[in-house]
């Protein structure tokens, strides 16, 4: 009950921002309403997904302070646990989507326990190592469409056990349910024992030790919580996009865009992945959908989500939260 | 100013508006979505596609002199009172999930009649399915997986001939080698070519093409002695291809895009790789920039494809539009490029059958269109969808590179062997 | 046996040169403790460069090396000037990002400035030359590319061990902090770090353009392995790095004769990075600090 | 029984002995100070005792239990606290929180944990730079902090690397004070390392000096002070500079 209470309470927030948040909450709910074209919808719907894998990352990522650049391949097992059991068994979403988070957890204990001998850059490139040899592996693997990948049937009706309905509108406040679990989630988090450990570690790993913090255990605890989030978030995207293959849910670019935009809006901060997918996201589909099409102009629009990367990791470094505290004249 | 003043400009202006939007509205359009990769891995390809399709348009929404066919004299959709096809292009990088989110975009907000694209089997794969959520007609014009027929959709047809009708031409030419159909040389001993084995990329497209080739063979009684699958992201291709000439094969058959193509045709020269021939299933083998990179090397080596420079010699229309295309931006038609040709060619005629851009009367509209083969770039027999929605009168050509008289290389077709404009040319003739 | 030498010997060729992208990545490492997302990149334009050197000027791609290798040392020093030198104030993280926007930036620089399409050099003197020893046959190139690896390897080396410069570096390297104490400016050792850096991967593209094609994205294919062998060898460790990358080549090109010989098609080609790929975690569990890592 | 009992401890890397054959005890409730000349091996038997460093040979007991061989986090868990010379100067805690994190070693509770670690600033008199960062803090403060730190830890026996270097007179009389308090009010066992001879001299009731790796005395400082070993081996010197 208390950590009930503690995941609702932000009252250690600002009068500023709890305002933010309200309004934001307010505006969330009643967007699809608000007459929105259906593009804005589906990048609204990107930016609550990317929202919560963020956050997911974050608890590693940022409160952990570990540079993990491998989440996809949870990604990659949430989506596959989803698809594969309706294909082959006609299995409800709602019982495949926690099969697939047990499965991201179990495999992510395997994997984290000899991980985390490592540190820093070893670290670092042996995350994206694991997730290319799982995304060959399934690459391969006959047995669950190899490259081709799974298509999920489409259901004629509308069907709420199989997640599957004809209008965005549903999936966008599913995703946003979603979305607040995790808000919550995180909020209790960052105040939990574990977030603190974690931000010991990430300060300080030697005292961390000598402060009584199985500081392995701890990573690993924090690596499988934000595996079962971003497998969450894999299912959603077998059910919305309704197909998948290695590229599109395992790929090391979706692993390096779920750390960016947590970091880009600024690690180990509650707001910072949301504000980050709140930029990039939009950046990228907006960005792409208009100057995509123009001869000439291919490219330019990676160059100013490039130059957006670079100048924030230059010039604020824990992003672009880091900016708005350093302009309300907070932290330094 | 007086009042009077104000409200006799205001009334001017108001005028003006309305006269302009009915002046505007004369100028009536139908909006098709087009889905290309525009950008990212596959965007040389993407560029070629835009380009024959706005080609197209152009052509079917102006008179067109010089082209043979009705269409090019319509200046519009005659059942459309003459609207202008506007063709609106997307980028969707090769991804499918922003393919479905750019698909959704055209049908909800663009309000498109339908749709068109995406080049990736992938990518058509979410994107039909979009389509098919929508109820929004979607022709394909460019992707060969053959499970995208397969999959009992009501908004989908393909215009293109799928992989399976050109594996199956590979082994339709490799039974007439042996049986001494083929233009210029004699039956070959079918123990001569007995043997084969393939590389293909380890994708969607690349393993289906190996699926299928594995089962023509042993349909037509050949035997697949190597069958290796590789990541076409590899920037070393010396060991897959050390495994193919190491099983001593008859022909080497690939699925390969561009860029691994052309590696893997450098790296089996380095090694003097011997083999009777080499066929590969399109994409890298066909584009432009194959033969142009590897110039002389390629004497002799096969693809398949649905379209070939040389079919202007057979193919008047063709020869036409080429003629536009190449002087419009430099390089012939190729077989992504022609279907693309077709595509909207196919849109503008289904438009003009439907009369309307009512989803149901479009839908009603594909599921009766038969274009006759005279009207088309492609040597096909026409368009003509069965109940999956699959062109049934589509066929592949296999084209062989040969180096002509001036020294320049250029793609003759070999099969099907009415339409061969050159000798076979048997073996291959090895390495320059 | 004699395909397994074959393997062999292909194998250390194409090492060779995988030691060579590296080295460039190694070196900023060991000096500043950055990973350079961008390393692809700049063996992309080093490749770019010696493409339109050669065409341009119409001088054998060999001859273009000085142009490449001097592209790469500009570009190495303007990033680090206008760019990375802010980075250093931030995490590690920040600074992984930082470059992975460069390599961003870069890439669809060269897509605007380049096209899209796909170059490769069809004159040369080495190019699509080969001859054979024995049951063995050898890419002209390959062997050109792989003996100039050694000699910038051997230039490098003796450079860090018997110049000054180069033993300031090595001690900026071991400690940051007591080389300033002696003296030693870390900034410009730093810009000395990326010089180097981007020198070497500036060789290496120059190379490569003898039988590679270049486009704009080339350079994702090599830094993931240049990554790996980095962090195989060690990160700072260049012989190392030299090591894990012939080790890498032969594996890579082992791993599909292997799989043949035990008639596995399981084991094939399709497997030959994901092996690389494992063996890098494998060993680094083992050994946290890479095969020849000296740093914690 | 002793409270810490420590036996033979080796330690040697690779060819550079720090520790020799180190063994001493020290009983609860005690005051023992570690001194020794530069390089003598002290932080290494510091780190062999806490877990950072496994030895080479040798057993470490603590209430009759071998932890030798246990991780920091283990021996701390045990009942070990410990210092650190020098404080990571970061800027992601605030000091309550820093508290806060030793107190969780004993606690799941946060408001249990923030209850503590207000309790322990209180008894520290530092209430005022709870909400701070640690990097905004004069030294003496951060050396507190990190006390503070491991005292929320709840240690029976709590080990201080350098508590008083870098420190002024006064802040050094202060620290004695504290770590008197700390022995007869919270009952905990103090082991310290130090390099300023006064303060072990006045704060311990015995004294271990190493040199070389090995132990070359053990005694009340008066006895220490005296004993030639350690006048040549580190008095000696000193004294000779300072006359």
């Amino acid at each position: 009950m208390e950590k009930v209470k503690d995941a609702l309470d932000f009252t250690d927030f600002s009068g500023v921002e709890r305002f933010v948040l309200v309004v934001f909450s307010i505006f969330l709910l009643a967007f699809p309403w608000l007459g929105a074209g259906s593009f804005v919808k589906a990048v609204m719907i990107q930016f609550l997904l990317f929202s919560l894998f963020g956050m997911g990352w974050n608890t590693i990522g940022g409160y952990g302070g570990q540079v993990e650049l491998g989440k996809a391949q949870y990604v990659g097992i949430g989506a596959y646990t989803v698809s594969v059991s309706m294909v082959w068994w006609n299995i409800p979403f709602w019982i495949s989507m926690p099969i697939g988070v047990l499965i991201a957890l179990g495999y992510s204990f395997m994997i984290g326990y000899p991980l985390f001998r490592l540190k820093g850059h070893y670290f670092a490139i042996a995350t994206i190592c694991t997730s290319l040899v799982l995304q060959d592996i399934f690459t391969n693997w006959k047995l669950v469409g190899a490259a081709k990948g799974i298509e999920l049937p489409i259901h004629e009706h509308p069907d709420f056990l199989y997640m599957q309905f004809k209008s965005d509108t549903y999936y966008y406040y599913f995703i946003m349910v979603l979305f607040y679990i995790a808000l919550f989630y995180m909020n209790w988090f960052r105040k939990s024992k574990l977030g603190y450990q974690l931000r010991m570690i990430k300060d300080d790993e030697e005292a961390a030790e000598s402060l009584g913090i199985d500081i392995r255990w701890c990573k690993i605890k924090a690596y499988s919580i934000a595996s079962a989030f971003v497998a969450v978030g894999g299912g959603f995207m077998a059910v919305y996009n309704l197909y998948i293959d290695p590229v599109s849910v395992m790929d090391l670019d979706l692993s390096i865009k779920i750390a960016l935009m947590a970091m880009l809006g600024g690690a180990a901060s509650l707001w910072g992945p949301i504000i980050g997918a709140a930029f990039l996201v939009p950046l990228d589909r907006f960005l792409g959908s208009w100057l995509g099409g123009h001869k000439g102009l291919i490219g330019v629009d990676f160059m100013i989500y490039a130059a957006l990367i670079m100048v924030v990791s230059a010039y604020q470094p824990r992003g672009i939260w880091g900016i708005v505290e350093q302009l309300r004249g907070k932290g330094k | 100013m007086s009042r009077k003043q104000i409200l006799f400009v205001f009334v001017l202006f108001l005028s003006m508006v309305t006269m302009s939007s009915a002046l505007f509205a004369a100028e009536k359009e139908v909006k098709i979505g087009v889905l290309y990769p525009l950008s990212g891995a596959a965007a040389t390809i993407g560029r070629d596609l835009q380009r024959a399709a706005e080609l197209t348009a152009e052509i079917i929404n102006n008179k067109t002199p010089g082209v043979d066919i009705p269409m090019a004299q319509w200046g519009g959709i005659p059942n459309l009172g003459g609207a202008k096809i506007k063709l609106i292009f997307v980028d969707h990088r090769g991804e499918p999930d922003r393919g479905a989110d750019l698909a959704k975009r055209l049908i909800l907000d663009d309000k498109v009649a339908g749709l068109m694209g995406a080049y990736h089997s992938s990518v058509t794969k979410t994107v039909s399915a979009v389509a098919e959520r929508y109820g929004v007609p979607m022709i394909n014009d460019s992707s060969t997986s053959p499970e995208l027929t397969k999959r009992g959709f009501k908004w989908f047809w393909r215009t293109t001939p799928h992989d399976d009708y050109f594996n199956r031409d590979l082994f339709e030419l490799l039974k007439g080698l042996t049986e001494g159909k083929v233009k210029g040389i004699p039956a070959v001993p079918k123990d001569k070519l007995k043997n084969l084995a393939y590389a293909c990329e380890n994708t969607e497209w690349g393993s289906s093409v190996a699926k299928s080739l594995e089962g023509y063979a042993k349909e037509y009684g050949f035997n697949m002695v190597k069958g290796i699958l590789y990541n076409a992201n590899s920037p070393d291709l010396t060991s897959e291809a050390k495994t193919l000439v190491a099983a001593k094969p008859d022909g080497m058959l690939f699925a390969s895009y561009l860029s691994d193509s052309l590696l893997m045709i450098r790296t089996l020269k380095g090694m003097r790789a011997q083999t009777n021939f080499f066929w590969g299933q399109n994409a890298g083998f066909e584009m432009a920039d194959f033969a142009k990179t590897l110039g002389a090397d390629i004497n002799g080596v096969l693809t398949r494809t649905v379209f070939i420079a040389k079919l202007i010699k057979v193919k008047k229309v063709a020869g036409q539009i080429n003629a536009l295309y190449k002087k419009k931006y430099g390089d012939d038609l190729t077989g992504a490029t022609a279907r693309s040709v077709v595509g909207v060619q196919a849109w503008a005629a289904v438009l003009n059958k439907a009369g309307s851009v009512d989803p149901k009367a479009i839908q009603k509209a594909c599921n009766e269109i038969n274009i006759p083969a005279n009207e088309l770039v492609m040597p096909w027999a026409g368009v003509k969808f069965d109940s999956t929605g699959q062109n049934v009168l589509g066929r592949g050509l296999i084209g062989q590179y040969q180096k002509g008289a001036d020294g320049k290389i250029d793609l003759e077709i070999v099969y099907p062997f009415d339409l061969a404009t050159a000798n076979f040319i048997y073996p291959f003739p090895g390495w320059k | 046996m004699e395909t397994l030498i074959d393997a062999l010997l292909q194998g250390i060729l194409m090492g060779l040169l995988f030691a060579l992208v590296a080295l460039g990545l190694n070196v900023i490492f060991g000096v500043m403790d950055i990973v350079n997302f961008a390393h692809g990149e700049f063996l992309m334009l080093g490749m770019y460069t010696a493409f339109f050197t050669s065409l341009l000027m119409g001088v054998d791609p060999l001859f273009a090396l000085p142009a490449s290798a001097l592209m790469g040392v500009l570009l190495g020093l303007a990033s680090y000037y206008w760019f990375i030198k802010y980075l250093l104030r931030g995490p590690a993280i920040a600074q992984l990002f930082g470059t992975f926007g460069l390599m961003l930036f870069l890439r669809y620089l060269a897509q605007f400035l380049f096209g899209i399409d796909y170059r490769i050099l069809q004159k040369g003197i080495l190019i699509g030359k080969s001859f054979s020893v024995g049951p063995f046959i050898f890419d002209a190139t390959k062997i050109a590319a792989g003996a100039l690896s050694l000699v910038a390897f051997a230039a490098v080396y003796s450079f860090l061990n018997k110049t000054k410069t180069g033993k300031a570096l090595q001690a900026t390297a071991l400690n940051k902090e007591a080389a300033s104490y002696m003296g030693i400016k870390t900034d410009k050792m730093n810009a000395i770090a990326w010089a180097i850096g981007g020198g070497t991967v500036g060789v290496a593209g120059g190379l490569l353009i003898n039988f590679y094609y270049v486009y704009p994205t080339v350079g994702l294919l090599f830094v993931m392995i240049a990554f790996a062998c980095v962090a195989l060898g060690g990160f700072g460790s260049i012989k190392g790095v030299f090591f894990a990358g012939l080790l890498v080549g032969i594996l890579e090109m082992m791993f599909p004769v292997f799989g043949q010989l035990v008639g596995s098609d399981f084991l094939g080609p399709h497997f030959k990075f994901t092996v690389v790929y494992l063996a890098y975690f494998i060993i680094v569990v083992f050994r946290p600090q890479g095969l020849f890592g000296w740093k914690k | 029984m002793a409270f810490l009992e420590v036996h033979d401890i080796v330690k040697d890397f690779g060819g550079l002995v720090a520790n020799s054959n180190v063994s001493f005890q020290i009983e609860e409730g005690e005051i023992v100070g570690l001194i020794g000349p530069n390089g003598a091996g002290k932080t290494t038997l510091f780190n062999c005792i806490v877990g950072y460093y496994s030895p080479d040979y040798g057993k470490v007991m603590f209430k009759g239990n071998d932890i030798t061989g246990f991780k920091p986090f283990q021996t701390n868990q045990a009942g070990i606290g410990r210092t650190f010379q020098i404080m990571k100067v970061t800027t992601g805690m605030t000091v309550v929180e820093n508290i806060m994190v030793g107190a969780f070693c004993r606690t799941n509770s946060r408001h249990q944990a923030r209850e503590e670690a207000h309790e322990m600033l209180h008894f520290l008199g530092m209430e005022e730079i709870s909400e701070q960062y640690i990097n905004e803090l004069p030294i003496a403060k951060q050396r507190k902090v990190g006390m503070a730190r491991a005292l929320a830890t709840k240690p029976q026996l709590l080990m201080l690397d350098e508590v008083a270097s870098g420190l002024n007179h006064t802040e050094t009389d202060e620290m004695v004070a504290l770590l008197k308090r700390l022995n007869v009010e919270k009952k905990i066992t103090l082991f310290l390392i130090e390099h300023i001879m006064e303060m072990v001299m006045t704060v311990s009731q015995r004294v271990i000096v190493l040199d070389g790796g090995i132990k070359i005395a053990e005694g009340v400082p008066g006895d220490i002070v005296k004993d030639d070993n350690v006048i040549k081996a580190y008095l000696g010197e000193k004294y000779a500079k300072g006359r």
